[in-house]
């Protein structure tokens, strides 16, 4: 079993190393087969495994990496209820992406490039996963962001992808310096890094600590699932190549910091106020994000918002004290938002390359499979009854209302509002793209085989994924809750609040939609809103982070090497040389063969000399 | 162990010999320095390696030779390896054996050339070996001399104002050490009546703290300016930026941990007291140092210039290992030293090439390197990964490891320290940009990597991988030898 | 008494006459004074019993020594104009000198205060011709036959150093 | 007694001092020479002024020799003012500095 278990990081490893040095020297199929085939073996491995994780799961020390006094940090693996699910999800969905990618790349000439960082990619999402200690669990941390970096860069040629590369690397680094101060701190208090060890100890921490190091956990958190105010890199990021999209930026990467904090659940849950915190970021965020997808023109920048939002949810259940529900949200959307976006990248393809759905329209017609599979994942992602969305999603507003105080009240309604704009952008979605007639010029270009059947078992787990959790109402035994182990988060409500909850989210459900059909279900173009422009470029943060930290940065930057290192330093050195060449100048005056002032150097030193020994005399 | 054969000497006399033979072969004859060099270099790597592995992990002196040299004056040729010097010493092997590779195609006067990379790395093993204070300074400025021609001689246009400019500097510091040194010996000899520049002895010496903080300036004036710590740096970049490839590559690897070993060898363990009393302001200088070298590095179109901030700021978080003052810290921190020389060293490395190919550093005018050549903007990104801090490569490792012995000492220091992080990130991945990726730039020579180049770079890179994820052979050997060192400072 | 009266009077006249010298613009007119200086301290020199000497002083130094110094300054037709540029120093020239000079007069006025040894005051004495030729052909035989051997090659020097470049020229050609 | 001997060394030490600031501040070099011969007379008077002191001879025949090199020296050195006259048409010292460092 260890073997197994050693396999599923293991494997992907392998192949993104193999790929990474032989690759190129490899015919052009096979770097293709080693990635697809590592991770289908990891996901292989990770069902075969699946059984080790019962109760408090099962550790696996793989060897010692570092040991310093100590600290010690080894590569090993925790594998528990949590893990297993979030392995099987990650490898599962990873499985399909690589389908999908070998075909969506068949033309791309660095193809190798690309499944070398991916399956690198894997690997370090499997490690984030897996890590038994907060060490490892940031080299899986850290590994994602240099896999990302290279992925939504990775049409190099074209400077506004590597840029965007680079700003994803380094706002999330931002939040991953916070969490590197909580893991120091953790240390410093526990004198451990091990997960298990630090989350036994924490009922003993005063409430201020705890509340600190929940803080610094949420922020690190922020940063990698793209929360407020570290989101802006997410809409940014979709410059990457779709599957990239698919991958990091619906399934896993930005799921991580729910992660996380699920992870660190019994620290997080010990201050109300860093529960509060979470909470409020996750529906801030999930408000934010639903506003500005309203607005989008590109395809993928609609699921990106679409993405933080539900990630916002995520965070919400977390806040709300619920790692069920957050957890089954996190499957659920993983599925579906997966397959969104590799739809999408159908679509694109249908419609000649073009990214702007104001571009598009009549996708119906060009391909009625894309269309009912992209038709799935909308609505599963806007909450129609009975899909996999639906139930998650209400899981978590159902949780906040069931706390209800005033609080907890007001999150939900701004849960349900959130809820209705999801269901309008995403009919919206639907009706530019599919409705009406193709309003570009450009000729499709067919997707192949291999990037239409990876959906279909998605969009039937998107659909179907609701029964992983059902609740009693549906005659469902909540079994993702009994195998996390938390029980606690079953909710037990009146029938007739259940009956009131399930009314209102159909409610809004089909109001988002109606709404969305009576404005976007005949085209018209529509000039530019101020209101639709501050949407569109989300809320204006990235001229507000522009003003307060890159241009100080820069400028703090230029005040260094043009201020501190050419005027004050190079000025001091060029100064003492200066004076000293003045210096021997002067002193080169005096011995210009100038007679009477050698005279008088000999006749000062005697009387210097005379009048020292006067003043011995003297005293 | 006690073996009788004198392997110290051996190793430290092993690169003169060599030197002096390509000297003599180097009238004439272009192809035969190079070979001499290579199998000198190559020897001194064997014998640095055996001696690692003859290690064992205890704290006393593995070897140690000591001999009667200038008697009147107390001079002893007193020779010493342990853990620590003898990790230092492998690296320095190791990466004059690439120095040696990376200037292989030397065209001009290669006799000279080599025989001075060769004096060099006796040199530099020879500060890691000496343990009579004079021996040691004797070491340390012989060092200055051979750089210092290998940047006014083999550099490029500004060489020489920037070999001066480095020579003065470091200079300046060792007139200083010397200065400490004499006077050290001198009280020490009113004490005891034994005059004698020995070490061990001259710890024994009682000082008032005046007198300890006076001594601790002088010693630290020297090994500060060649870390360098913050505001003493300014020699560096040029001294980069002109100097030839391996020149970089010494002097990132080899004179830059020379000033560490320095301070925890010598002034450390000599001035226990007022080493404790100066921490802070070390601390201090390497956090200002930290930031300020990653701010300037973003600033810089060099290419080489950003690896040589990037160098300031990587030094500035060792010496904030070491002003922890604690085990954790100090393996850290010199674990971050010789990742850092690796992979500082295939930095410039490719730097190098890249300057080869396309006939510039400058940001401006590079870009789009990877479609043209893959495998080396392959290797590139590796070594900007590490040193960007990317765990799993060489210099997160002791990153971490000096984080965390910071923090439990002063919490604060280490947050700021992590702060630092971010902006290596940024300077870094504005290397990358500008190089690798995007579209503008038209090198004039097509060729990736050559057989001799692949030579160079991937012992390199399989070295930042190792040291990553499994440093623990480099720690078990810096383990003993750092808490002896440790305990005689004295816990704050 | 009256002695006493005359030395103070002959003091005060050279230092008064040395510091006219020394200001002088023109060579000649410090000559001039450096010869009344010297008188006094001829006389000055007859007061403290060194008549001979008082005599050669008037004869050698002002009658030998300032004549040459007159001859030579005629002879280069040294005038303020053509001098030098700046002839005449300025303060700014004369301060640090005035500084060491009054530095170098304190010290020596300690140094004088310092020997007690010395406040006895100079007696009523003089040399007898006698003595003096006594002392100086016989203990000092030695010094008078050496200084005559300098003077001889002072002479000759002085003949070759200032001979013009058309008779060194016309020398070379005989030889 | 005639006057006391610091006196006599005080008249000598001021007629010393106003030699040396002749030929420190002059740039001629004849008023240089000068100022020498006023230092000679200076260290003459003393020599008379010990000779009268210890009621010896000793001293004035110091002053004898003194005054014969004295003779010797300006000899030379008006010569070597010729010549150099000669040479560059001035007697300022300030040109004088071929031995400039």
């Amino acid at each position: 079993m260890d073997i197994l278990l050693t396999l599923i990081l293991l494997l992907p490893l392998a192949g993104g190393v193999i790929n990474a040095c032989f690759g190129k020297r490899l015919p052009r199929p096979v770097p293709v087969f080693i990635a697809c085939g590592s991770v289908i073996g990891s996901f292989l491995a990770a069902l075969g495994s699946f059984t080790l994780a019962t109760g408090d799961g099962y550790r696996l020390v793989l060897f010692t990496w570092l040991k310093s006094g100590h600290f010690q940090a080894d590569v090993g693996l925790l594998f528990d209820p949590l893990a297993a699910i979030m392995t099987l999800m990650v490898t599962g969905v990873a499985s399909l992406i690589h389908l999908y990618a070998a075909g969506y790349m068949e033309e791309d000439t660095d193809q190798v490039r690309f499944f070398t960082l991916l399956n690198l990619f894997v690997f370090a999402m499997l490690t984030i996963v897996l890590a038994d200690n907060l060490l490892l669990l940031f080299l899986g941390w850290e590994g994602v962001g240099f896999c990302s970096y290279g992925l939504i860069g990775f049409w190099y040629r074209k400077t506004e992808n590597a840029d965007a590369g680079r700003k994803a690397f380094i706002v999330t680094r931002i939040g991953d310096l916070f969490f590197a101060v909580a893991l120091l701190w953790l240390f410093a208090l526990f004198g451990t890094i091990s997960i298990e060890g630090i989350n036994a100890q924490v009922a003993g921490l005063d409430m201020t600590t705890v509340t600190l190091l929940s803080l610094l956990l949420l922020v690190g958190a922020c940063g990698k699932s793209a929360q407020l105010p570290l989101m802006s890199w997410l809409p940014d990021a979709m410059a990457g190549p779709t599957p990239v999209s698919a991958l990091i930026h619906a399934a896993t990467m930005v799921t991580a910091g729910v992660y996380l904090l699920c992870r660190m659940f019994p620290l997080v849950s010990l201050s109300p106020t860093a529960m509060a915190a979470i909470a409020l970021v996750g529906i801030a965020t999930a408000l934010y994000a639903a506003t500005c997808a309203l607005a989008q023109n590109e395809i993928k920048r609609v699921l990106a918002y679409s993405t933080m939002s539900q990630v916002g949810y995520m965070f919400l259940a977390v806040g709300l004290g619920s790692v069920s529900a957050a957890m089954f949200h996190l499957i659920t959307h993983a599925f579906f938002k997966a397959l969104l976006f590799m739809a999408a990248g159908c679509v694109i393809n249908l419609a000649g390359h073009e990214n702007d759905i104001r571009r598009m329209g009549g996708m119906r017609q060009r391909s009625p499979l894309v269309f009912w599979l992209f038709i799935a994942g909308l609505l599963c992602l806007a909450g129609a009854p009975l899909t996999s969305g639906f139930f998650s999603k209400d899981l978590i507003l159902a949780t906040a209302f069931a706390r209800g105080d005033i609080f907890h009240q007001g999150l939900y309604a701004l849960g349900v509002m959130t809820a209705l704009l999801t269901s309008f952008y995403c009919f919206r979605l639907a009706y530019l793209v599919f409705g009406g007639d193709y309003r570009g010029d450009e000729l499709p270009h067919e997707p192949n085989g291999l990037m239409v059947w990876p959906l279909l078992p998605l969009a039937l787990l998107g659909l179907g994924a609701g029964l992983l959790n059902l609740p009693h109402l549906f005659a469902g035994g909540s079994w993702l809750s009994a195998w996390l182990g938390r029980e606690q988060d079953v909710l037990h409500l009146a029938i007739a609040t259940e009956y009131l909850l399930i009314g209102t989210a159909v409610a809004v459900f089909v109001l988002g939609w109606l709404l969305a059909a009576l404005r976007y279900r005949q085209y018209v173009q529509r000039p530019a809103s101020l209101s639709g422009d501050f949407l569109l470029n989300g809320w204006r943060a990235d001229d507000l982070f522009d003003l307060l930290l890159v241009r100080p940065f820069k400028k703090i930057g230029r005040f260094c090497s043009q201020g501190v290192e050419i005027g004050l330093i190079e000025g001091v050195l060029g100064g003492t040389v200066r004076g000293c060449n003045d210096l021997g100048m002067r002193l080169r005056g005096l011995g210009a063969g100038k007679v009477s002032l050698y005279l008088q150097g000999l006749v000062w030193g005697f009387v210097v000399i005379v009048g020292w020994f006067l003043l011995r005399a003297l005293i | 162990m006690a073996i009788d054969f004198p392997l110290l000497s051996l190793l430290l006399f092993m690169p003169l010999a060599g030197a002096l033979v390509c000297l003599v072969l180097g009238m004439g004859n272009s192809t035969a320095p190079r070979w001499v060099a290579l199998l000198t270099a190559a020897g001194v790597f064997v014998v640095s390696l055996l001696l690692c592995l003859l290690q064992t992990p205890t704290a006393g002196w593995l070897f140690y030779e000591d001999y009667r040299w200038i008697e009147q004056f107390g001079v002893r040729y007193t020779l010493g390896l342990d853990g620590l010097s003898s990790v230092l010493i492998l690296l320095t092997a190791f990466l004059q054996l690439l120095a040696v590779l990376v200037s292989w195609r030397q065209e001009r006067a290669p006799g000279v050339f080599f025989a001075l990379l060769l004096v060099l790395e006796m040199a530099a093993i020879g500060v890691l070996l000496a343990l009579d204070l004079i021996l040691f300074y004797l070491f340390w400025e012989l060092m200055l001399i051979p750089m210092f021609f290998l940047i006014g001689v083999w550099g490029y246009q500004r060489r020489f104002q920037a070999a001066v400019k480095f020579f003065l500097y470091t200079l300046i510091g060792s007139l200083c050490l010397l200065l400490a040194v004499i006077s050290l010996y001198l009280l020490h000899g009113d004490q005891t009546g034994t005059y004698t520049f020995a070490l061990e002895a001259l710890k024994q010496t009682e000082l008032s703290t005046t007198q300890e903080l006076i001594f601790f300036f002088c010693f630290m004036a020297a090994f500060v300016v060649k870390v360098p710590l913050f505001p003493f740096h300014s020699w560096l970049p040029d001294a980069h930026a002109e100097g030839p490839a391996a020149g970089s590559v010494d002097l990132a690897g080899l004179l830059l941990k020379t000033g560490v070993y320095g301070m925890i060898r010598f002034a450390f363990p000599l001035f226990p007291v007022a080493a404790q009393k100066t921490l802070p302001v070390l601390a201090g200088l390497a956090l200002v140092g930290l930031f300020y070298a990653a701010w300037v590095a973003y600033q810089q179109v060099d290419i080489k210039r950003i690896v040589a901030f990037s160098s300031i700021s990587h030094m500035g978080f060792v010496i904030l290992g070491l002003a922890a003052w604690n085990q954790t810290a100090w393996e850290g921190s010199l674990l971050l030293m010789v990742n850092h020389a690796i992979t500082t060293a295939g930095l410039f490395v490719v730097v190098a090439m890249i300057e080869q190919r396309t006939g510039s550093r400058s940001l401006d005018q590079l870009g789009g390197l990877w479609k043209s050549h893959p495998n080396m903007s392959a290797f590139f990104l590796l070594f900007c990964m590490a040193s960007l801090g990317l765990p799993g490569l060489a210099n997160f490792a002791g990153e971490i490891l000096i984080l965390i012995g910071v923090f439990t000492v002063k919490p604060l220091w280490a947050v700021i320290a992590v702060g630092g992080i971010l902006f290596s990130a940024t300077y870094t991945l504005r290397l990358v940009q500008g190089t690798l990726w995007g579209n503008n730039c038209e090198p004039h020579d097509k060729q990736d990597l050559h057989s001799r180049e692949w030579l160079v770079l991937i012992p390199l890179a399989v070295l930042v991988v190792a040291l990553g994820c499994y440093p623990q052979p480099v720690l078990d050997l810096l383990r003993e030898p750092l808490s002896a060192l440790l305990l005689v400072g004295g816990m704050p | 008494m009256i002695a006493t009266v005359m030395f103070y009077l002959l003091g005060a006249v050279a230092l008064g006459a040395t510091g006219l010298a020394i200001i002088q613009r023109n060579p000649v007119y410090a000559v001039i004074y450096l010869v009344k200086s010297i008188f006094a301290l001829a006389l000055i020199f007859y007061l403290l019993g060194a008549p001979l000497v008082a005599a050669l002083q008037v004869i050698v130094y002002a009658g030998a020594i300032m004549v040459l110094f007159l001859f030579v300054i005629m002879m280069l037709e040294v005038t303020p104009t053509n001098a030098s540029t700046r002839s005449a120093p300025g303060w700014v020239q004369w301060a640090p000198v005035l500084l060491l000079a009054l530095t170098l007069v304190t010290l020596t006025l300690v140094l004088i205060g310092l020997d007690p040894v010395t406040s006895e005051g100079i007696p009523r004495w003089h040399a007898t011709p006698r003595d003096f030729g006594y002392a100086l052909f016989k203990e000092y035989a030695l010094a008078v036959k050496i200084i005559s051997f300098q003077l001889s090659f002072a002479a000759v020097g002085a003949f070759h150093v200032g001979m013009t470049e058309r008779r060194r020229a016309q020398l070379e050609d005989q030889s | 007694m005639i006057v006391p001997l610091e006196h006599l060394l005080i008249l000598a030490t001021l007629l010393f001092a106003m030699g040396l600031g002749c030929v420190l501040v002059r740039r001629n070099l004849i008023m240089i020479l000068i100022g020498v011969e006023i230092m000679i007379n200076a260290v003459g008077l003393v020599l008379i002024g010990a000779s009268a002191f210890w009621q010896q001879v000793d001293g004035q025949i110091m002053v004898l020799i003194l005054m014969a090199i004295t003779a010797a020296e300006v000899a030379i050195g008006l010569a070597l003012v010729v010549y150099l006259h000669q040479q560059k048409k001035s007697i300022d010292v300030g040109i004088f500095d071929e031995m400039r460092g």
